[in-house]
């Protein structure tokens, strides 16, 4: 039991840092790695509720969910690295523009031809 | 019984050169010195509990398992040491 | 037995604790890499004394996995040093051999 | 039990420290370090959960391939001047998220069975002895054959974004690599010994953990090493035999998927064929997922054919 506690308070801590990273940091790869840090979060909370079976053996569903969910986030990881890297050829930065402040008006026409 | 003892003398042993390693990476004053001290010690230290575990092995293959480990850091950590040494020289230090 | 071998993963778990304190401040980025070496060898002795402790063959394993792993962040490193992610401290001015 | 639950904490709060510098940490360089090693902790506090197989992933993900793609990418991305600030209300935010989830954890902290009862009965019909492998590749191969899908469909992305001319070029840089030198000999070293570690981990995944995940990515960062230590080289994206590597895998799970209609259902397998098909999805299963993780680190076509 004291593991799920221990592991699932960490985990639900780790959401918090990823999303206070998510949304201060402004560089691409760092919103990439905060949100792995959410994702990753997640899992160990999953993964410690799993682990609250009477006889302590961890249940297997969460388990092959959660592999699933490591590899498929390393996938989506490498592909938006490869948007990002794309996304500063064409744009010459490296974070999304603020909403509420748009680009002035030449720097969107020489986005527009690339 | 016996075997126990010599477990627990070996890991400890093993603690005294990781320890000792990591002071080493903390206190020494530039990378070439704290690479050395770093790749030697911690190594040594693995050797060390790793002997003390495969005196705790079951079968021949637990055995074989524990050097592979050992054997593979080992490479790991000679050809980082070459590697990064190399690349400080070219970043300047000293 | 247990609760000695507790003790020495705590006091290898101190020494991730310190190196992951010279990845953060480096100063150098070399520094940084060997940080999280000295972390990777540490993560091994770690789990081989969690395999003494749970006596389980998986743990092993993930052990042998990490080792066979171990030098990967750092070659990552010494190639992404060149603009083009391609170059190698052992070849001098970064010419072909 | 105090030891244990003392290594339990330690660990944890290791781990959420990590975390935090890795996303306070001035540098982008120095955030990726940090993050490298935060991979190498959760594979710990995974097998501390009595969940090895999952750390065997998150060792093999993070100490192998995170590591050569993230360093790549900061490398490649500008590092634009982004300091450290403290905003208030986005952290009173996380911090109301982080509270809500942690009451979470502290209200359904009371033990229950879960599944575990249903997969054990089912076990010995699953034709593996690993609950986890038996979850993946026969009770719920649904999610498995369309995740097996998705990294190709990651792959073809990342391909996508590649410059007119490059095409259907060479993924990664020409590597230079003094020849008998030190990365030179640990390339040419490293192989044979991580093609057996491979190979062990997929087949002990019939019976204890392991399986095709945690295998193709140990063969993905172990070819990835031979590339980087100028021992292989990556095909050009349209050589036919790589691409047919690729989808060998899914094709083959949907292919066993089809021949389970004839018994009932899509997706079953008889109990008598289920370990015999098993094997052969994890083995196939095991090179297309080692080749597609490799091909997405190397990235989009960086040089001509």
């Amino acid at each position: 039991m004291t593991a799920t506690l221990v592991y699932g308070l960490a985990g639900s801590v780790l959401v918090g840092v990823g999303l206070y990273g998510f949304a201060v940091r402004r560089h691409l790869l760092r919103q990439i790695l905060a949100f792995n840090i959410i994702g990753s979060g997640l899992f160990l909370l999953f993964g410690a509720l799993a682990r609250r079976t009477p006889d302590g053996t961890s249940d297997p569903v969460p388990q092959a969910m959660i592999i699933t969910g490591i590899v498929v986030a390393f996938a989506a990881t490498a592909l938006a690295e490869a948007l990002a890297e794309r996304y500063q050829e064409l744009t010459g930065r490296t974070a999304l523009e603020e909403d509420s402040k748009p680009a002035p008006p030449d720097e969107q026409e020489s986005e527009l031809r690339g | 019984m016996i075997a126990d003892a010599v477990t627990v003398l070996l890991i400890g042993a093993g603690l005294f050169f990781f320890v000792a390693g990591t002071v080493g990476f903390v206190r020494f004053p530039d990378v070439h010195s704290r690479l050395h001290a770093l790749t030697k010690a911690d190594n040594l230290g693995l050797g060390l509990v790793v002997l003390g575990a495969a005196l705790q092995a079951p079968d021949a293959a637990t055995v074989l398992k524990l050097v592979l480990v050992w054997l593979l850091t080992l490479a790991a950590a000679a050809t980082v040491a070459q590697l990064l040494a190399r690349s400080a020289l070219e970043d300047g230090a000293p | 037995m247990t609760d000695l071998l507790y003790v020495a993963a705590l006091v290898i778990l101190a020494n991730v604790a310190v190196s992951a304190w010279r990845v953060l401040h480096g100063p150098a980025r070399a520094d940084r890499i060997m940080g999280a070496q000295l972390i990777g060898t540490s993560g091994v002795a770690l789990l081989v004394l969690l395999y003494l402790i749970h006596g389980s063959s998986g743990v092993l394993d993930l052990a042998l996995l990490l080792a066979l792993l171990a030098a990967f962040a750092a070659v990552g490193y010494v190639k992404s040093r060149s603009a083009d992610g391609a170059g190698d401290p052992e070849v001098a001015g970064g010419e072909d051999p | 039990m105090i030891a244990s639950a003392a290594f339990d904490i330690l660990l944890c709060l290791l781990i959420v420290t990590v975390a935090v510098g890795s996303v306070a940490a001035r540098d982008l360089f120095g955030a990726v370090a940090l993050y490298i090693v935060y991979g190498l902790l959760l594979a710990i506090g995974w097998v501390r959960l009595g969940a090895v197989d999952v750390g065997l992933a998150e060792g093999a993900i993070g100490a192998g391939l995170t590591g050569v793609l993230l360093l790549g990418a900061a490398a490649r991305l500008k590092a634009a001047p982004d300091p450290p600030r403290l905003r208030i209300v986005p952290l009173l935010l996380c911090l109301a998220v982080s509270l809500g989830l942690g009451a979470a954890v502290l209200s359904l902290s009371v033990p229950q069975p879960g599944l575990v009862p249903l997969v054990q009965e089912n076990l010995a019909a699953s034709g593996v002895g690993n609950p986890v492998t038996a979850v993946l590749l026969n009770f719920r191969g649904w999610d498995t054959l369309v995740e097996s899908v998705v990294l190709v469909v990651a792959l073809v992305g990342v391909w996508a974004l590649a410059p007119d001319d490059l095409w259907d070029g060479r993924p990664g840089a020409a590597q230079r690599v003094k020849r008998d030198a030190v990365l030179n000999t640990f390339g040419r070293l490293l192989p044979p010994v991580g093609l057996m570690v491979g190979i062990y981990i997929v087949w002990i995944g019939a019976y204890a953990p392991g399986g095709a995940f945690q295998a193709g990515t140990v063969l993905a960062a172990v070819w990835l090493l031979a590339i980087m230590a100028g021992v292989a080289e990556p095909p050009p994206v349209r050589r036919p035999l790589w691409r047919a590597l690729l989808v060998l895998g899914p094709a083959v799970f949907l292919l066993a998927g089809l021949h389970g209609t004839l018994w009932g259902a899509f997706m079953s397998f008889a109990p008598a064929k289920a370990k015999t098909m098993i094997m052969a999805i994890e083995f196939t299963l095991t090179l297309s997922i080692a080749v597609t993780l490799a091909m997405l680190v190397l990235g989009r076509p960086r040089r001509p054919a």
